[in-house]
Protein backbone atom coordinates (compact mmCIF):
# COMPACT_ATOMS: atom_id res chain seq x y z
CA UNK A 1 0.00 0.00 0.00
CA UNK A 2 2.74 2.55 0.05
CA UNK A 3 2.82 2.45 -3.54
CA UNK A 4 -0.40 3.71 -3.62
CA UNK A 5 0.22 7.66 -3.60
CA UNK A 6 3.44 7.19 -6.31
CA UNK A 7 1.19 5.16 -8.72
CA UNK A 8 -1.14 9.03 -8.23
CA UNK A 9 1.67 10.87 -8.90
CA UNK A 10 3.17 8.85 -11.96
CA UNK A 11 -0.22 8.99 -13.31
CA UNK A 12 -0.23 12.39 -13.16
CA UNK A 13 3.21 13.24 -14.45
CA UNK A 14 2.11 11.34 -17.36
CA UNK A 15 -1.34 13.27 -18.01
CA UNK A 16 0.59 16.32 -17.78
CA UNK A 17 2.82 15.59 -20.74
CA UNK A 18 0.19 13.62 -22.46
CA UNK A 19 -2.19 17.05 -21.92
CA UNK A 20 0.61 19.15 -23.18
CA UNK A 21 1.71 17.39 -26.41
CA UNK A 22 -2.06 16.82 -27.24
CA UNK A 23 -3.11 20.37 -27.35
CA UNK A 24 0.20 21.44 -29.05
CA UNK A 25 -0.35 19.03 -31.71
CA UNK A 26 -4.55 20.18 -32.08
CA UNK A 27 -3.67 23.75 -31.95
CA UNK A 28 -1.44 23.65 -34.76
CA UNK A 29 -3.80 21.47 -36.41
CA UNK A 30 -6.43 24.58 -36.43
CA UNK A 31 -9.99 23.37 -37.73
CA UNK A 32 -7.89 21.65 -40.39
CA UNK A 33 -9.16 18.13 -38.45
CA UNK A 34 -12.73 16.51 -38.81
CA UNK A 35 -14.41 15.34 -35.27
CA UNK A 36 -14.00 11.68 -35.52
CA UNK A 37 -10.32 12.22 -36.23
CA UNK A 38 -9.57 14.69 -33.12
CA UNK A 39 -11.02 11.49 -31.39
CA UNK A 40 -8.46 9.33 -32.88
CA UNK A 41 -5.76 11.32 -32.43
CA UNK A 42 -7.17 11.70 -28.60
CA UNK A 43 -7.16 8.17 -27.97
CA UNK A 44 -3.52 7.57 -29.97
CA UNK A 45 -2.28 9.74 -26.82
CA UNK A 46 -4.50 7.65 -24.57
CA UNK A 47 -2.67 4.55 -25.82
CA UNK A 48 0.76 5.62 -25.87
CA UNK A 49 0.72 6.89 -22.67
CA UNK A 50 -1.52 3.62 -21.25
CA UNK A 51 1.00 1.00 -22.82
CA UNK A 52 4.09 2.61 -21.70
CA UNK A 53 2.51 2.76 -17.82
CA UNK A 54 1.40 -0.53 -17.79
CA UNK A 55 4.91 -2.46 -17.02
CA UNK A 56 5.60 -0.01 -14.04
CA UNK A 57 2.11 0.61 -12.76
CA UNK A 58 2.01 -3.63 -12.68
CA UNK A 59 5.18 -3.18 -10.84
CA UNK A 60 4.21 -1.05 -8.00
CA UNK A 61 1.22 -3.46 -7.45
CA UNK A 62 1.90 -6.72 -5.51
CA UNK A 63 0.00 -8.16 -2.70
CA UNK A 64 3.15 -8.37 -0.37
CA UNK A 65 2.88 -12.22 0.43
CA UNK A 66 6.62 -13.16 0.54
CA UNK A 67 9.22 -10.14 1.01
CA UNK A 68 10.84 -10.43 -1.84
CA UNK A 69 8.51 -9.15 -3.95
CA UNK A 70 7.60 -6.97 -1.37
CA UNK A 71 10.96 -5.39 -1.30
CA UNK A 72 11.26 -5.43 -5.05
CA UNK A 73 8.05 -3.69 -5.62
CA UNK A 74 9.67 -0.90 -3.13
CA UNK A 75 13.11 -0.66 -5.20
CA UNK A 76 10.43 -0.06 -8.62
CA UNK A 77 8.33 2.97 -6.36
CA UNK A 78 12.28 4.25 -5.42
CA UNK A 79 13.01 4.15 -8.93
CA UNK A 80 10.26 5.58 -10.26
CA UNK A 81 10.63 8.36 -7.68
CA UNK A 82 13.65 9.33 -8.78
CA UNK A 83 13.62 8.81 -12.33
CA UNK A 84 10.36 10.88 -12.52
CA UNK A 85 11.51 13.47 -10.09
CA UNK A 86 8.00 12.44 -8.17
CA UNK A 87 9.00 12.84 -4.05
CA UNK A 88 7.53 15.97 -2.80
CA UNK B 1 -31.61 21.04 -31.40
CA UNK B 2 -31.20 19.81 -27.86
CA UNK B 3 -28.20 18.09 -28.84
CA UNK B 4 -26.20 21.25 -30.16
CA UNK B 5 -27.10 22.94 -26.88
CA UNK B 6 -25.51 19.71 -25.02
CA UNK B 7 -22.50 19.94 -26.99
CA UNK B 8 -21.75 23.04 -26.72
CA UNK B 9 -22.45 22.29 -22.61
CA UNK B 10 -19.73 20.14 -22.37
CA UNK B 11 -17.57 22.45 -24.77
CA UNK B 12 -18.30 25.48 -22.32
CA UNK B 13 -17.18 22.14 -19.27
CA UNK B 14 -13.51 21.76 -20.88
CA UNK B 15 -13.02 25.35 -21.19
CA UNK B 16 -14.14 26.29 -17.71
CA UNK B 17 -11.61 23.15 -16.50
CA UNK B 18 -9.14 24.06 -18.44
CA UNK B 19 -8.87 28.05 -17.50
CA UNK B 20 -9.17 26.46 -13.83
CA UNK B 21 -13.05 27.55 -12.87
CA UNK B 22 -14.44 24.28 -11.82
CA UNK B 23 -17.39 25.60 -10.50
CA UNK B 24 -18.51 26.86 -13.81
CA UNK B 25 -17.27 24.16 -15.25
CA UNK B 26 -19.50 22.19 -13.05
CA UNK B 27 -22.12 24.25 -14.02
CA UNK B 28 -22.38 23.37 -17.45
CA UNK B 29 -21.58 19.84 -17.56
CA UNK B 30 -24.06 19.45 -14.41
CA UNK B 31 -26.54 20.51 -17.93
CA UNK B 32 -25.08 18.41 -20.60
CA UNK B 33 -25.50 15.61 -17.89
CA UNK B 34 -29.03 16.39 -18.03
CA UNK B 35 -30.04 16.65 -21.70
CA UNK B 36 -27.91 13.80 -22.03
CA UNK B 37 -30.18 12.15 -19.91
CA UNK B 38 -33.13 13.36 -21.24
CA UNK B 39 -32.09 12.63 -25.16
CA UNK B 40 -30.85 9.02 -23.92
CA UNK B 41 -27.20 9.39 -25.34
CA UNK B 42 -24.92 7.70 -23.09
CA UNK B 43 -21.67 8.29 -24.64
CA UNK B 44 -22.46 12.12 -24.27
CA UNK B 45 -23.36 11.44 -20.57
CA UNK B 46 -20.31 10.08 -19.81
CA UNK B 47 -18.28 12.73 -21.15
CA UNK B 48 -20.70 14.30 -19.06
CA UNK B 49 -20.17 12.97 -15.44
CA UNK B 50 -16.52 12.56 -16.15
CA UNK B 51 -16.50 16.60 -16.52
CA UNK B 52 -18.34 16.67 -13.04
CA UNK B 53 -16.19 14.71 -11.43
CA UNK B 54 -13.02 16.34 -12.72
CA UNK B 55 -14.87 19.69 -11.63
CA UNK B 56 -15.58 18.14 -8.43
CA UNK B 57 -12.05 16.68 -7.64
CA UNK B 58 -10.80 19.75 -7.90
CA UNK B 59 -13.00 21.32 -5.99
CA UNK B 60 -11.62 18.88 -3.18
CA UNK B 61 -15.56 17.26 -2.79
CA UNK B 62 -13.54 13.93 -3.84
CA UNK B 63 -16.96 12.16 -2.38
CA UNK B 64 -19.14 13.73 -4.52
CA UNK B 65 -16.20 13.14 -7.70
CA UNK B 66 -16.03 9.28 -6.80
CA UNK B 67 -20.11 9.78 -7.22
CA UNK B 68 -18.91 11.04 -10.44
CA UNK B 69 -16.83 8.81 -12.01
CA UNK B 70 -18.63 6.21 -11.04
CA UNK B 71 -21.50 6.92 -12.85
CA UNK B 72 -19.41 6.02 -16.07
CA UNK B 73 -18.78 2.99 -14.94
CA UNK B 74 -22.19 2.32 -14.00
CA UNK B 75 -23.18 3.53 -17.34
CA UNK B 76 -20.44 1.58 -19.31
CA UNK B 77 -22.25 -1.68 -17.07
CA UNK B 78 -25.74 -0.68 -18.65
CA UNK B 79 -24.88 -0.25 -22.29
CA UNK B 80 -22.04 -3.03 -22.45
CA UNK B 81 -19.31 -0.22 -23.61
CA UNK B 82 -16.39 0.19 -21.93
CA UNK B 83 -14.95 3.82 -23.38
CA UNK B 84 -13.73 5.87 -20.45
CA UNK B 85 -13.69 2.80 -17.50
CA UNK B 86 -10.01 3.10 -17.44
CA UNK B 87 -9.64 6.78 -17.05
CA UNK B 88 -12.77 6.67 -14.11
CA UNK B 89 -11.08 3.37 -12.14
CA UNK B 90 -7.40 5.95 -12.06
CA UNK B 91 -9.54 9.10 -11.16
CA UNK B 92 -11.18 7.08 -8.53
CA UNK B 93 -8.48 5.94 -7.12
CA UNK B 94 -7.01 9.26 -7.28
CA UNK B 95 -9.62 10.81 -5.09
CA UNK B 96 -9.25 7.26 -2.39
CA UNK B 97 -5.48 8.02 -2.37
CA UNK B 98 -6.61 11.56 -1.59
CA UNK B 99 -9.13 10.78 1.13
CA UNK B 100 -6.08 8.70 2.78
CA UNK B 101 -8.48 5.34 2.14
CA UNK B 102 -5.08 3.56 0.30
CA UNK B 103 -6.56 -0.11 0.66
CA UNK B 104 -9.82 1.33 -1.88
CA UNK B 105 -7.15 3.41 -3.84
CA UNK B 106 -5.27 0.13 -4.28
CA UNK B 107 -8.35 -2.30 -5.57
CA UNK B 108 -9.53 0.38 -7.84
CA UNK B 109 -5.86 1.11 -9.06
CA UNK B 110 -6.12 -2.50 -9.91
CA UNK B 111 -8.80 -2.55 -12.38
CA UNK B 112 -6.88 0.48 -13.61
CA UNK B 113 -3.83 -1.13 -14.32
CA UNK B 114 -5.30 -4.57 -15.48
CA UNK B 115 -6.85 -2.25 -18.57
CA UNK B 116 -4.07 -0.49 -19.54
CA UNK B 117 -2.55 -2.83 -21.75
CA UNK B 118 -5.48 -3.79 -23.66
CA UNK B 119 -7.74 -0.40 -24.01
CA UNK C 1 28.49 2.14 -19.51
CA UNK C 2 26.37 -1.25 -18.18
CA UNK C 3 23.95 0.53 -18.67
CA UNK C 4 23.87 1.34 -22.41
CA UNK C 5 22.33 -1.54 -23.79
CA UNK C 6 19.42 -1.08 -21.71
CA UNK C 7 19.02 2.57 -22.99
CA UNK C 8 18.83 0.37 -26.46
CA UNK C 9 16.18 -1.69 -25.20
CA UNK C 10 13.78 1.14 -23.65
CA UNK C 11 14.23 3.08 -26.54
CA UNK C 12 13.24 -0.25 -28.80
CA UNK C 13 10.36 -0.97 -26.35
CA UNK C 14 8.97 2.61 -26.49
CA UNK C 15 9.30 2.40 -30.26
CA UNK C 16 7.32 -0.69 -31.10
CA UNK C 17 4.53 0.86 -28.46
CA UNK C 18 4.42 4.54 -30.37
CA UNK C 19 4.46 2.40 -34.18
CA UNK C 20 1.76 -0.03 -33.02
CA UNK C 21 -0.55 2.84 -31.54
CA UNK C 22 0.33 4.97 -34.50
CA UNK C 23 -0.64 2.67 -37.12
CA UNK C 24 -3.57 1.73 -35.46
CA UNK C 25 -4.68 5.60 -35.48
CA UNK C 26 -3.76 6.37 -39.27
CA UNK C 27 -5.58 3.00 -40.64
CA UNK C 28 -8.72 3.69 -38.88
CA UNK C 29 -8.23 7.73 -40.61
CA UNK C 30 -7.82 6.27 -43.48
CA UNK C 31 -7.13 8.73 -46.69
CA UNK C 32 -9.45 11.33 -44.23
CA UNK C 33 -6.31 13.33 -43.20
CA UNK C 34 -4.39 15.75 -44.76
CA UNK C 35 -0.18 15.30 -44.89
CA UNK C 36 0.38 18.06 -42.65
CA UNK C 37 -1.82 16.90 -39.78
CA UNK C 38 -0.71 13.59 -40.59
CA UNK C 39 2.85 14.61 -39.95
CA UNK C 40 1.59 16.37 -36.31
CA UNK C 41 0.15 13.05 -35.67
CA UNK C 42 3.38 11.45 -35.92
CA UNK C 43 5.20 14.45 -34.10
CA UNK C 44 2.25 13.93 -30.79
CA UNK C 45 3.04 9.95 -30.52
CA UNK C 46 7.14 11.02 -30.55
CA UNK C 47 6.66 14.21 -28.61
CA UNK C 48 4.48 11.91 -25.95
CA UNK C 49 7.47 9.07 -25.99
CA UNK C 50 10.31 11.61 -26.09
CA UNK C 51 9.18 13.52 -22.94
CA UNK C 52 8.10 10.38 -21.49
CA UNK C 53 11.41 8.70 -21.67
CA UNK C 54 13.59 11.74 -20.71
CA UNK C 55 13.63 11.20 -17.26
CA UNK C 56 14.22 7.50 -16.99
CA UNK C 57 17.20 7.89 -19.92
CA UNK C 58 18.45 10.84 -18.01
CA UNK C 59 18.91 8.03 -15.02
CA UNK C 60 20.32 5.49 -16.65
CA UNK C 61 23.39 8.00 -17.30
CA UNK C 62 25.63 9.30 -15.05
CA UNK C 63 29.71 9.79 -15.10
CA UNK C 64 30.48 7.10 -12.56
CA UNK C 65 32.50 9.89 -11.04
CA UNK C 66 31.17 8.77 -7.00
CA UNK C 67 29.64 5.33 -6.11
CA UNK C 68 26.38 6.56 -4.86
CA UNK C 69 25.43 7.99 -8.05
CA UNK C 70 27.02 4.82 -9.70
CA UNK C 71 24.53 2.52 -7.63
CA UNK C 72 21.77 4.37 -7.47
CA UNK C 73 22.07 4.07 -11.77
CA UNK C 74 22.20 0.34 -11.35
CA UNK C 75 19.36 0.42 -9.61
CA UNK C 76 17.44 1.96 -11.60
CA UNK C 77 18.67 -0.14 -14.65
CA UNK C 78 17.90 -2.88 -12.58
CA UNK C 79 14.15 -1.56 -11.53
CA UNK C 80 13.62 -0.56 -15.43
CA UNK C 81 14.83 -4.15 -16.72
CA UNK C 82 11.71 -5.89 -14.37
CA UNK C 83 9.49 -3.18 -15.09
CA UNK C 84 9.59 -3.30 -18.86
CA UNK C 85 10.48 -6.92 -18.78
CA UNK C 86 14.23 -5.89 -21.10
CA UNK C 87 16.13 -8.61 -19.65
CA UNK C 88 17.03 -11.15 -22.89
CA UNK D 1 7.27 15.39 -62.12
CA UNK D 2 10.36 14.82 -59.99
CA UNK D 3 9.22 15.66 -57.02
CA UNK D 4 6.42 13.06 -57.38
CA UNK D 5 8.77 10.45 -58.03
CA UNK D 6 10.99 11.02 -55.26
CA UNK D 7 7.72 11.09 -52.77
CA UNK D 8 6.61 7.78 -54.14
CA UNK D 9 10.42 6.06 -53.88
CA UNK D 10 10.12 6.96 -50.19
CA UNK D 11 6.83 5.61 -49.79
CA UNK D 12 8.07 2.53 -51.57
CA UNK D 13 10.81 2.49 -49.15
CA UNK D 14 8.60 2.63 -46.33
CA UNK D 15 6.49 0.00 -47.52
CA UNK D 16 9.59 -2.52 -48.08
CA UNK D 17 10.69 -1.97 -44.40
CA UNK D 18 7.38 -2.54 -42.77
CA UNK D 19 7.65 -5.80 -45.04
CA UNK D 20 10.85 -6.38 -43.31
CA UNK D 21 12.60 -6.24 -46.96
CA UNK D 22 15.56 -4.11 -45.99
CA UNK D 23 16.97 -4.88 -49.55
CA UNK D 24 14.67 -3.56 -51.63
CA UNK D 25 13.92 -0.47 -49.26
CA UNK D 26 17.54 0.61 -49.51
CA UNK D 27 17.23 0.45 -53.22
CA UNK D 28 13.95 2.74 -53.10
CA UNK D 29 15.91 5.32 -50.31
CA UNK D 30 18.80 5.41 -52.48
CA UNK D 31 17.06 6.45 -55.49
CA UNK D 32 14.70 8.75 -53.54
CA UNK D 33 18.03 10.71 -51.98
CA UNK D 34 19.80 11.16 -55.47
CA UNK D 35 16.62 12.74 -56.76
CA UNK D 36 16.09 14.81 -53.79
CA UNK D 37 19.83 15.73 -53.90
CA UNK D 38 19.40 17.05 -57.49
CA UNK D 39 16.71 18.76 -56.49
CA UNK D 40 17.96 20.30 -53.45
CA UNK D 41 15.26 19.33 -51.08
CA UNK D 42 17.12 18.46 -47.50
CA UNK D 43 13.85 17.36 -45.49
CA UNK D 44 13.23 14.59 -48.19
CA UNK D 45 16.87 14.31 -48.40
CA UNK D 46 16.88 13.39 -44.74
CA UNK D 47 14.17 11.14 -44.70
CA UNK D 48 16.08 9.10 -47.31
CA UNK D 49 19.32 9.02 -45.72
CA UNK D 50 17.23 8.30 -42.54
CA UNK D 51 15.77 5.35 -44.44
CA UNK D 52 18.65 4.16 -45.68
CA UNK D 53 20.40 4.04 -41.75
CA UNK D 54 17.37 1.65 -41.17
CA UNK D 55 17.57 -0.50 -43.70
CA UNK D 56 20.98 -1.06 -43.87
CA UNK D 57 20.40 -1.39 -39.91
CA UNK D 58 18.32 -4.18 -40.45
CA UNK D 59 20.99 -6.37 -42.73
CA UNK D 60 23.39 -5.45 -39.79
CA UNK D 61 25.65 -3.37 -41.96
CA UNK D 62 26.31 -1.29 -39.07
CA UNK D 63 28.83 0.90 -40.00
CA UNK D 64 27.00 2.06 -43.20
CA UNK D 65 23.87 2.20 -41.06
CA UNK D 66 26.30 4.86 -39.24
CA UNK D 67 27.27 6.47 -42.40
CA UNK D 68 23.88 6.89 -43.25
CA UNK D 69 22.61 7.99 -39.96
CA UNK D 70 25.02 10.44 -39.66
CA UNK D 71 24.00 12.48 -43.16
CA UNK D 72 20.92 13.47 -41.30
CA UNK D 73 22.76 15.13 -38.81
CA UNK D 74 25.32 16.63 -41.22
CA UNK D 75 22.12 18.06 -43.67
CA UNK D 76 20.89 19.68 -40.14
CA UNK D 77 24.07 21.39 -39.39
CA UNK D 78 23.84 22.83 -43.06
CA UNK D 79 20.69 23.75 -43.26
CA UNK D 80 20.51 24.78 -39.26
CA UNK D 81 17.48 22.71 -38.74
CA UNK D 82 17.18 20.11 -36.39
CA UNK D 83 14.04 17.78 -37.39
CA UNK D 84 15.38 14.44 -37.40
CA UNK D 85 18.42 14.52 -35.08
CA UNK D 86 16.95 13.02 -31.86
CA UNK D 87 16.37 10.23 -33.92
CA UNK D 88 19.24 9.79 -35.45
CA UNK D 89 21.53 10.22 -32.41
CA UNK D 90 19.32 7.69 -30.79
CA UNK D 91 19.50 5.00 -34.21
CA UNK D 92 23.93 5.82 -34.19
CA UNK D 93 24.34 4.84 -30.53
CA UNK D 94 22.25 2.00 -31.09
CA UNK D 95 24.51 0.68 -33.96
CA UNK D 96 27.51 1.32 -31.43
CA UNK D 97 26.24 -0.87 -29.12
CA UNK D 98 25.42 -3.31 -31.48
CA UNK D 99 28.97 -2.99 -32.46
CA UNK D 100 30.05 -3.41 -28.77
CA UNK D 101 31.50 0.33 -28.58
CA UNK D 102 29.96 1.06 -25.25
CA UNK D 103 31.47 4.16 -24.93
CA UNK D 104 30.73 6.05 -28.42
CA UNK D 105 27.17 4.89 -28.17
CA UNK D 106 27.24 6.50 -24.49
CA UNK D 107 28.05 9.73 -26.62
CA UNK D 108 25.71 9.57 -29.18
CA UNK D 109 23.41 8.49 -26.09
CA UNK D 110 24.11 11.39 -24.06
CA UNK D 111 22.89 13.91 -26.94
CA UNK D 112 20.00 12.10 -27.78
CA UNK D 113 18.73 12.38 -24.06
CA UNK D 114 19.68 15.77 -24.38
CA UNK D 115 17.23 16.32 -26.86
CA UNK D 116 14.48 14.13 -25.71
CA UNK D 117 12.67 17.22 -23.76
CA UNK D 118 12.70 19.74 -25.82
CA UNK D 119 12.01 18.28 -29.47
Amino acid sequence: LETVPTIKKLRAYAERIRIAELEKCLSKMGDDISKKNRKLVDDLSRGIVNKLLHGPMQHLRCDGSDSRTLSETLENMHALERMFSLES
Amino acid sequence: TRRDEMMSKLKEGKKYLRLRDPQKAFEEFKEALRIAQILGDPTEAKKAARGLGASCHRQRKLREAIKYHSMVLSISEREKENTGDTEAYGAIADCYTELGDLETAAKYYDKYIERLETD
